[in-house]
């Protein structure tokens, strides 16, 4: 375990920061324990951990959603762009440019792709042709979406309903999204492709990326710096390349053991893990 | 200071609930209940009522020292119309006073019907003047309740009597149609049997239309009522603001106003001023009329509201359901005065109070006395017929009051008297109840 | 604060399955009904023992009743005015033309054709949820109500449409002389009708109530109880695990409306005395959903702390009232001041616990059993 | 003392608990949502069958049984089975790695072994190579064995059935077996984690330890209605006595929690009324509490504050039965309603009558604080080697800063250079296999040396100060008893561990390990930012309170002239907990002053130079016995001394 | 550590099998024009475990709910134990011994785990609401499902969350307590949604540790579709896979994993 660089170490400035938050649920369950991050302007960062780690409720935190959930941020602050954002309303957030595609994708069941889509730009005052120019833009990303666009979302794919989501996302034409796992239930191919769009959209648009996501492997190919939750705290950060080489990340985010992937076939029921914090 | 008062009412919920309520009167004081209803689309009616009762009670407080020394309380209770409320209402103020409650006015049909038994129960006599239940008039068969004055029946008969007289005689009635709007209630229902009766014997043809609580809707039935069935006339037996309703949708479907004959729940100004226009020329019935000429209504516009102690609005004084409370002041104390006579001056107790009410005679000159001369007929109460025999008055809304366009019309007993004597007797027998001696009314039940 | 778990475990499971598992919970239990069967007759006091715990009782019972259907199987109705009315008017015509029968049975059998009235409008439920399902059953409320306006024979003719209990005493002809429980004769007290004490009245109301609600607790944790909670979570997963919806979903109604029918008997005999079609009116089934949603859905003690907060914060109110305002405020603006508390107080608590009473004091149970700590 | 021959071991005990109390519970274990409890009868018949079908596996007279894993009712009863049969067993710390089992596995000829589930069999199996004479090996948990089709591994449901086979093949075999088993055999082998070393066996009688339990039970008037969790490894001696062989004699019933996370609240739900445990969980339990509070609401951080100081004023008093005034009655009265009440009942204490902590001293602040609680919390001072009991407080005499007068039946002496030596029935046979070590330890005469430096109060009560051997002296001659230093500096709940350094150098200096509940919370409310331990342990704000609480030490030395000359003047804070699994914790955790020494000896090289920073490299362990290399720079920071009442001369 | 024990697993790859429990034939379902399934066959041994993998929209849930009742297939039949069961319901298939669960979850949020599981003995309750509002004559059915279920608490370790309200669970202990309800069913077919979608690894091995286990202690047969090609590669028998609707191969895993119309549409390059 190498004691790695204490500061996010990517380029530009801190674009949110989250200081020390706790959240509490139904105010009695603690969720997150002093979760501390940095997202630097124009990056991709890469959330990761086991589920109920707390990657989706520091992300609802970060997106104010907390309270419909009956969750809130007891402690710590959280600062977008040099502006204190707790007392925002998830709407003022998306005003402001921070947008979050939540997990499970979401859509509009009953409305076509393209009325999905339309709905991100709720938000929007500039105009229709803007809105129209952009939506052309999301096809040029998601050509699968325009072949669908009458479709409605309820019987499209779940791959598609991923890219409608994302799409969406676009729409507001965010300066940061907050995508909570992407991958999730996709097929292999489908998986690259998002991840490819995904960094495309960053470099090309400068669409800030923070990235909740399970399938640890390709969200660090993917991105810059990585945060390892695990029991509502940050147990370990670090470039992505760093912890793609870490050994303790390697056995138990990757699934590398050694040399050799371990077969599913061969798990035990016991566990002797290391945990970085009880 | 209103935590202080949310303490007060903590202890005094707490206090009703323990056995003795040790509220000990320096003075006599007899005490009334007011189940008055000020929220709900009945306010009118209750806070007119009450205030006009209870301005009357402080009349005699403050002219005359109460009732030979004995002062007149009462506390209010809300009800909102609400029958359940009412119930608690009643519980809630039944103990009070040295000998409980000396008498209570429902005000509402509802109220009193879930009385009835209570009041036999707890002994403290019911007053349902001009509602409530009609066959309670047989005093043999429910000796705690008194529908004084007219019951709904009487009046009915009043009411078709005066419809025969508008056509020139009962016998032109025959071949007529008259619609009966009713209040879907037991309130409202209460008038198809005795209407069903004179039908028969008139030789008119009666239909009946139920209007749901609040009243509000009633378009199809005008409509119906206009353009279908097309009758002569149009008894309305309405309640609240199903009766300026009532006739803003007669004015609609161009029913005219002068064919509609209400029920003095359907005749006091606040059922037709918000009707405006539409209601010039409605006529309703009256066991009183509306005005604040009258002696001692000047009197208690002098004296009670003059020291600022009056209990609604002096715009209102005069009004119907005012000047229906001051009647009601009345009948109530006189029948206390009656009955101090026999024992003596002090707290009268319910079954005191009944013997008074059951031994109530109001003459001509009594009234005159009382500065109610035309504010009131006079009556005879007796143990078997509780309801005094009053007639019935007429009035026609003008634009701006109410013009009286009959005398006191007798009501019909021969029709109403045989119908009570069968229904009480009906429920006497679903009761397992005997009646008090003597088995025909007027007679004696010793 | 007060709970003590200490060395409270359970080594079987109908011990772990208790309905109150704690010795705390199960003390204080005993203590309320000894209280609710003790206190109220010894104070003599027939306001407490009528307008406020009768009443509270009574519709705690019908909104249990409802509580079942909608807060535990899901499925929304209005009709629960209708169903306390065939109860009720049921009731009052077994009574009437079978007087041999105990009341104690006349309130079975009055439940049970509510119950079979609610079974058949509970037949669209199959097809429909949520608010279409709720003006189903309001036009089950409709016509129940028009039926026993228009239809003389439920009231027995009654001109004013006004049923009015007779005299009955609790088991009736059966402890008569004679009878074949004649050795019930000396509790055979008169439960209704004019002679009957506010004493008897309230202790059979309690312990029909005590019975039903134990009943209905031991049904939602049972099988019964899983099913209609399966139903109202996620139907297409409870088909699934082989539920079958049209039988659990006609047996909530069913069983609720049984509540429903026994509550509505319940008001005419040891509550009013007498009722109209007024008394279960629409309002009626409305001020029975707002007990639930205060009280708090699925759960059986909520709906008797909804019923207590619907029921007796508007006397409360009215007495708080007329001691505020003595000489200061005229009568009228105390009567709206009333109602103006009233409607900020219910939006109060919601806001505060969308979820209902129940919530509320289970997390102030919870807050009690981690004290001092804060979770 | 003679004992009755007919219960002279704990498998005739156990027999005749049939006859004596058949159906009061004798071991509950929590499984499948219940409490699953087992009579002294049914545990009888399930003995009796182990017993056979270890006999039917050939298991004979004089064979060692090793017995693995959690506190499980069919482990305890694995070792009444095989001392059934006149075998030996031999309880093994479950959380030992492959290679630690792999030393007393062979040391003590172990041909047998029961264990708890996959886990431990993977170990032995791991091993088996090399422990030529391990032969059968039976597992209690059948889950992920399906595959595993190896001689001699079976479960214990099959041994059960074997038993049950040749029970009734030959019904009188186990009987005589019982019967043959006199009070001089041996009756378990425990291997003690000896500081330094390998482990070493101490052979145990049925003798020793059944006269020192049935005087034990005698001190505390223990009785069958006593509850009594058994969450302490079974291989350590503590358990055996408390769980296992006081409850043969006693007959009470001893339950076991479902798992390692959820002891404290199966104890909630238990209650035990006799409660053992070392320092460290008391400890741990006080942190806890103080943390909670941490995030308390203010009026109720407020009320606890106020009535921890009435509770400070008179609680103990009011335990032990003390004259107490009316109003300080009155408050804690009330502040049992409100604070110490819902406390004992969070902490599951409410209903212990007896508690004991023991292996190594407690901080007087703690001790006193669970006393005011109500808590009987009494200190004993023990050994393996003693069956036990050496010293023990009795009920009411209480001192926090002692270890009570000597057990009945125990002489205790102090000898010329301070040690304490003690004699007793208790005192062990031998160290297996080890005759220098027994001759080290133990006189002809039955004395044994126990290493600890202490002296009897005026009172009659003994105080250990210190290893003998770790007990040393400044430059200046000052004493220096480090332990005594590390326990004062541990009792403030951010410090965790300790390690203190002097002995022949100019000053006393010290490691830290600061305690990730406590600090992570003040961090939390501090708004300080971290992300991991290393980052957390590095943090100044974090040094300016550990050098507080150290002031504060100083401060309370510089009163003791005895002392006060070894304040603590230079410290770092290490940016890993000592562990276990490095090697520098004992397995009861207690430091290996020797290794961290190794381990860390350029930071203490830092710590007596002029630096301002120490670099570290060294190899850690991981829980599954992966090796890592860890790099690190400390900040090493200077703490105020107070000099008044210094040692003059 | 690879000891004796851990290769007893791999010799056991290849396994023998006797007759299908489950035979698909030939079957289609339309939705309003779209054709999610066409012509899809294939068999499933009895107590084997047997994935379905496809891109996505390519029909696997499709066939997952024909086979459970909720899709009427338009041509086709589908066979269980040799019998014709095309057009049962869901309820009538769950009590043939099917059981499922659901890609996105599908448990009942407002009751706790132990109620969630419980509900899946409904099936195998024989008792009434009357007997169950008494309690006393419902009782011992009630603790004997209850000791089935806590089997199934201790097989799956979820002792720790017995009472908790599902809602609050993380996903990953959802999905265990969602198995842990179809397995209260004791099913013949456990037909399983995605399973592993959304967990991190080590979750992946516990629930293929589960589905192992499944599969070998109570002999039930497998059926699952899941997108970790690690996972269905390791453990299943046979593999079908689905593009488009239709069936583009089927075989053991080693055939499939290298078929290159499997490669093209769904594996990708690698």
């Amino acid at each position: 375990m190498n004691e790695s660089t204490q500061s996010s170490s990517t380029n530009g400035e801190a674009i949110i920061s989250v200081n020390n938050i706790e959240v509490i649920y139904d105010r009695v369950i603690l969720v997150l324990k002093g979760v501390s991050l940095e997202v630097p302007e124009r990056g991709i960062i890469a959330l990761l951990g086991a589920n109920g780690a707390g990657k989706t409720t520091t992300l609802k935190a970060i997106s104010n959603l907390l309270r419909a959930e009956r969750g809130e941020v007891t402690k710590g602050s959280i600062i977008y762009r040099g502006e204190r954002v707790d007392a925002l309303t998830p709407s003022d957030l998306v005003v402001r440019g921070v947008t979050q595609v939540m997990e499970g994708r979401h859509c509009f069941e009953h409305l076509t792709v393209e009325e999905n889509l339309l709905t991100g730009a709720y938000t929007r005052r500039d105009g229709r042709a803007a809105i129209q120019a952009d939506l052309e833009l999301v096809y040029s990303y998601f050509p699968r979406l325009k072949e669908r666009r009458t479709g409605v979302a309820g019987y499209i794919s779940g791959g598609e309903q991923q890219m409608t989501a994302v799409g969406r996302a676009l729409m507001a034409k965010p300066s940061v999204i907050l995508l909570d796992e992407p991958s999730m239930g996709l097929a292999p191919t489908l998986v690259e492709e998002i991840f490819e769009i995904i960094k495309r959209l960053n470099e090309n648009e400068h669409v800030t990326i923070l990235l909740a996501e399970q399938n640890t492997n390709m969200a660090l190919r993917y991105s810059q710096y990585g945060y390892i939750l695990e029991n509502g705290r940050v147990v370990m950060d670090g470039n992505a390349s760093d912890l793609l080489q870490n050994e303790d990340v390697k056995e138990f985010y990757l699934g590398v053991s050694g040399e050799n992937r371990k077969s599913f076939r061969n798990v035990k029921h016991y566990r002797r893990r290391k945990r970085w914090l009880a | 200071m209103k935590l202080k008062s949310i303490v007060l009412s903590l202890t005094a919920m707490v206090m009703s609930v323990v056995p003795f309520s040790v509220s000990q009167a320096q003075d006599m004081e007899q005490f009334f209940p007011a189940l008055v209803y000020r929220t709900g689309p009945y306010a009118a009616g209750g806070s007119g009522f009450f205030g006009g009762f209870e301005d009357y009670l402080a009349l005699l407080n403050l002219r005359d020292g109460g009732i030979n020394g004995v002062k007149m309380v009462w506390e209010e209770c809300e009800t909102a119309y609400n029958s359940d409320r009412g119930v608690e209402c009643y519980e809630r103020l039944k103990n009070q006073g040295e000998h409980g409650a000396t008498v209570v006015h429902p005000l509402s049909t509802g109220i009193t019907y879930r009385l009835i038994e209570r009041a036999t129960a707890d002994k403290i006599p019911v007053i349902s003047m001009g509602y409530g239940r009609t066959d309670a008039t047989n005093g043999k068969v429910f000796p705690w309740i008194f529908p004084l004055i007219t019951n709904y029946w009487s009046q009915n008969t009043a009411k078709i009597k005066y419809i025969g007289m508008q056509e020139g005689g009962m016998g032109n009635l025959q071949g007529k149609k008259i619609a009966n709007l009713h209040h879907e209630s037991s309130y409202g229902k209460e008038t198809i049997p005795v209407l069903n009766v004179q039908a028969e014997k008139y030789g008119f043809e009666v239909k009946h239309y139920p209007v749901a609580h609040p009243g509000l809707d009633q378009k199809a039935a005008w409509l119906d009522i206009a353009r279908r069935y097309k009758p002569d006339y149009v008894i309305l037996r309405g309640w609240g603001v199903m009766n300026p309703t009532a006739l803003k949708e007669a004015a609609r479907v161009g029913y005219p106003a002068d064919k509609i004959v209400g029920v003095w729940w359907s005749g006091a100004e606040e059922d037709v001023i918000p009707a405006g226009k539409a209601a010039v020329g409605y006529v309703a019935a009256g066991f009183h009329p509306s005005g604040s000429d009258f002696p001692v209504i000047a009197e208690m516009l002098d004296i009670v509201h003059g020291a600022g102690q009056g209990n609604i609005s002096p715009q209102r004084v005069g009004t119907i359901y005012y000047n229906r409370g001051v009647v009601a002041g009345i009948v109530t104390t006189e029948a206390i005065r009656i009955a101090q006579e026999k024992y003596g001056t002090k707290v009268l107790s319910g079954e005191e109070m009944r013997w008074g009410l059951e031994n109530l005679s109001i003459s001509a000159e009594r009234i005159k006395e009382l500065g109610a001369d035309g504010l009131m007929a006079p009556l005879t109460v007796t143990c078997a017929d509780h309801e005094g025999g009053g007639p019935v008055k007429f009035s026609r809304w003008d634009g701006s009051k109410w013009v009286e366009v009959t005398d006191w019309i007798e009501t019909d007993k021969s029709i109403v008297d045989p119908m009570i004597m069968d229904s009480s007797m009906a429920y006497a027998a679903e009761k397992g109840i005997t009646p008090r001696a003597g088995m025909s009314m007027g007679s004696d039940c010793g | 604060m007060f709970y003590r778990e200490v060395g409270q475990y359970k080594s079987s499971y109908p011990a772990d399955q208790a309905i109150f598992p704690l010795t705390n919970d199960r003390i204080g239990v005993i203590l309320i009904l000894l209280i609710a069967y003790i206190w109220p007759p010894l104070s003599g006091s027939q306001y407490l023992m009528g307008p406020i715990l009768t009443q509270l009782l009574v519709f705690g019972l019908a909104a249990l009743g409802l509580n079942l259907l909608t807060g535990y199987a899901g499925q929304v109705s209005l009709g629960t005015g209708g169903f306390m009315a065939v109860g009720a008017f049921g009731c009052y015509n077994l009574v009437l033309r079978l007087p041999e029968i105990p009341l104690v049975i006349d309130f079975i059998l009055a439940g049970l054709m509510a119950a079979a009235v609610g079974v058949i409008f509970g037949i669209p439920s199959l097809r429909i949820k949520g608010f279409y399902l709720a003006v189903a059953t309001l036009a089950s409320q409709f016509f129940l109500l028009w039926i026993f306006d228009h239809v003389g024979w439920f009231t027995n003719y009654d001109p004013a449409g006004v049923a009015s209990a007779p005299t009955q005493t609790l088991f009736g002809s059966l402890a008569h002389e004679g009878g074949p429980l004649d050795f019930l004769a000396p509790i055979d007290v008169i439960v209704s009708g004019p002679n009957a004490t506010p004493e008897a009245k309230y202790i059979l109301t309690l312990s029909v109530v005590v019975v039903l609600a134990l009943l209905a607790k031991n049904l939602v944790r049972g099988m019964t109880g899983r099913a209609w909670m399966a139903i109202r979570d996620f139907d297409i997963a409870a088909e699934i695990i082989g539920i079958r919806p049209l039988r659990t979903k006609l047996l909530a109604f069913a069983i609720s409306s049984f509540y429903c029918g026994v509550a509505g008997a319940l008001y005419v005999f040891t509550y009013v005395g007498n009722a109209d079609t007024e008394a279960f009116d629409l309002i009626r089934s409305f001020t029975i959903l707002f007990m639930i949603i205060i009280g708090g859905l699925g759960s059986i003690m909520g709906s008797f702390l909804g019923a207590a907060f619907i029921v007796l914060l508007p006397p409360f109110l009215n007495i708080v009232a007329s001691n505020l305002g003595e000489g200061t405020l005229s009568g009228a603006a105390l009567a709206n001041l009333e109602l103006i508390v009233y409607g900020g107080t219910i939006v109060f608590f919601l806001a505060v616990e969308p979820l209902g009473f129940a919530r509320m004091w289970q997390i102030i149970k919870e807050k009690l059993r981690q004290w001092p700590f804060p979770y | 003392m003679k004992l009755d021959p007919n219960l002279d071991t704990f498998p005739k005990l156990l027999f005749n608990r049939k006859q004596t109390t058949p159906d009061r519970p004798a071991i509950r274990e929590k499984d499948f949502g219940i409490w699953q409890t087992w009579t002294w009868s049914q545990v009888v018949d399930e003995v009796k069958s182990l017993a056979c079908g270890l006999a039917a596996s050939g298991f004979r007279r004089g064979d060692k049984l090793a017995i693995i894993g959690d506190n499980r009712p069919r482990l305890y009863w694995g070792m009444a089975a095989a001392q059934s049969l006149g075998g030996i067993p031999v309880p093994l710390y479950q959380d030992s790695v492959a290679q630690e089992m792999e030393y007393v596995i062979n040391h003590a000829d172990i041909r047998f072994a029961l264990v708890e589930d996959q886990e431990q069999v993977d170990k032995l199996l791991e091993i088996s190579d090399r422990c030529p004479k391990l032969q059968y090996i039976y597992y209690d948990d059948p889950r992920g064995m399906r595959h595993y089709s190896i001689a001699h591994l079976e479960s214990y449901d099959s041994l059960i059935q074997e038993g049950q086979k040749f029970e009734s093949e030959n019904p009188a075999y186990l009987e005589a077996e019982v019967n043959k088993g006199s009070t001089r055999d041996i009756s378990v082998i425990l291997y003690t984690s000896g500081t330094t070393g390998y482990p070493k066996g101490v052979i145990l009688t049925y003798e020793n330890i059944l006269i020192t339990v049935i005087n034990s039970i005698d001190f505390d008037n223990l009785t069958e209605k006593e509850e009594c969790m058994a969450y302490l490894p079974m291989a350590w001696v503590g358990d055996h006595i408390f769980s296992y062989a006081q409850s043969y004699v006693a007959g009470f019933c001893v339950s076991c929690p479902e798992s390692g996370a959820t002891v404290m609240h199966d104890m909630q739900e238990i209650g035990p009324t006799y409660f053992f445990s070392p320092p460290r969980i008391f400890e741990n339990i006080l942190t806890t509490v103080l943390v909670r509070m941490e995030d308390s609401s203010w009026i109720k951080r407020k009320m606890f504050d106020y009535f921890i100081r009435v509770s400070k004023r008179c609680g103990i008093q009011i335990l032990q039965k003390e004259s107490v005034g009316l109003l300080d009655r009155l408050l804690y009265l009330i502040g049992d309603i409100l604070v110490y009440g819902p406390l004992k009942n969070t902490m599951g204490f409410s209903k212990v009558r007896i508690a004991y902590t023991a292996g190594e001293a407690i901080g007087p602040e703690i001790f006193e604080f669970f006393r005011s609680l109500g808590i009987n919390v009494k200190q004993l001072y023990g050994q393996t080697e003693a069956s036990v009991y050496i010293t023990v407080q009795k009920d009411n005499d209480v001192q926090p800063d002692t270890c009570g007068i000597p057990f009945p039946g125990v002489d205790v002496r102090i000898s010329e250079t301070g040690e304490v030596q003690y004699k007793s029935p208790g005192v062990f046979q031998s160290y297996y296999k080890n005759p220098e070590a027994t001759l080290e330890t133990r006189t002809g005469d039955g004395w044994v040396f126990t290493g600890d430096a202490g002296y009897f109060d005026d009172a009659g009560h003994l105080k250990i100060i210190d290893r003998v051997k770790d007990v040393g002296r400044l430059n200046d001659g000052t004493l220096f008893a480090p332990k005594f230093l590390e326990n004062k500096l541990k009792f403030f709940p951010q410090i965790r561990e300790a390690v203190t350094f002097g002995d022949g150098e100019d000053h006393v200096s010290a490691f830290i390990n600061i305690d990730l509940d406590a600090v992570s919370n003040w961090a939390e409310r501090k708004n300080v930012a971290y992300a991991s331990y290393q980052e957390l342990a590095a943090n100044p704000q974090v040094y300016e309170m550990i050098k507080n609480c150290i002031e504060q030490t100083n401060m309370d030395l510089s009163k003791d002239s005895e002392i006060s000359g070894s304040q603590i003047k230079r410290f770092l804070i290490l940016h890993k907990e000592l562990d276990a699994d490095d090697g520098e914790l004992t397995r009861t955790r207690k430091v290996r002053r020797r290794i961290v020494l190794e381990r860390y000896g350029s930071l203490v090289e830092a710590l007596y130079s002029d630096v301002s920073n120490g670099h570290i490299e060294n190899e850690v362990t991981f829980e599954d016995g992966r090796k890592g290399m860890m790099i690190a720079d400390l900040e090493i920071q200077d703490a105020q001394v107070f000099d008044h009442m210094k040692k003059t001369g | 550590m690879d000891t004796e024990a851990s290769q007893a697993h791999d010799t056991e790859r290849v396994r023998e099998f006797e007759g299908f429990i489950l035979e698909v034939d030939g079957v289609f379902v339309n939705f309003g024009g779209v054709k999610a399934l066409q012509d899809v066959g294939f068999s499933v041994y009895e107590g084997e475990i047997f994935s379905i993998i496809g891109p996505n929209g390519a029909g696997k849930t499709s066939m997952l709910n024909v086979i459970s009742g909720f899709y009427k297939a338009s041509e086709g039949t589908i066979r269980f134990e040799g019998v014709d069961r095309t057009s049962a319901s869901p309820e009538q298939v769950a009590r043939m011994g099917f059981a499922r669960t659901f890609q996105n979850i599908a448990l009942f949020k407002g009751m706790s785990t132990l109620d969630n599981i419980m509900t899946g003995r409904i099936v195998k309750v024989k008792s009434n609401f009357l007997s169950e509002a008494l309690y006393y004559p419902a009782r011992d059915q009630e603790v004997a499902q209850r000791e089935f279920v806590e089997g199934i608490i201790d097989f799956l370790e979820i002792q720790s969350i017995r009472k908790t309200p599902v809602g609050k669970l993380p996903y990953g202990l959802q999905k265990r307590v969602e198995l842990g309800r179809a397995l209260a069913m004791e099913p013949k077919i456990l037909l399983l949604d995605e399973p592993m979608a959304g967990m991190n690894l080590e979750e992946k091995e516990d629930m293929a540790r589960f589905v192992l286990d499944v599969n070998d202690e109570f002999g039930t047969t497998v059926v699952l579709i899941e997108h970790d090609m690690g996972v269905v590669m390791d453990i299943s028998d046979h593999v079908v896979v689905l593009d488009h609707g239709e069936r583009i191969a089927y075989g053991p895993p080693d055939e499939v994993r290298t078929n290159d119309d499997v490669i093209r549409a769904y594996l990708g390059e690698h």
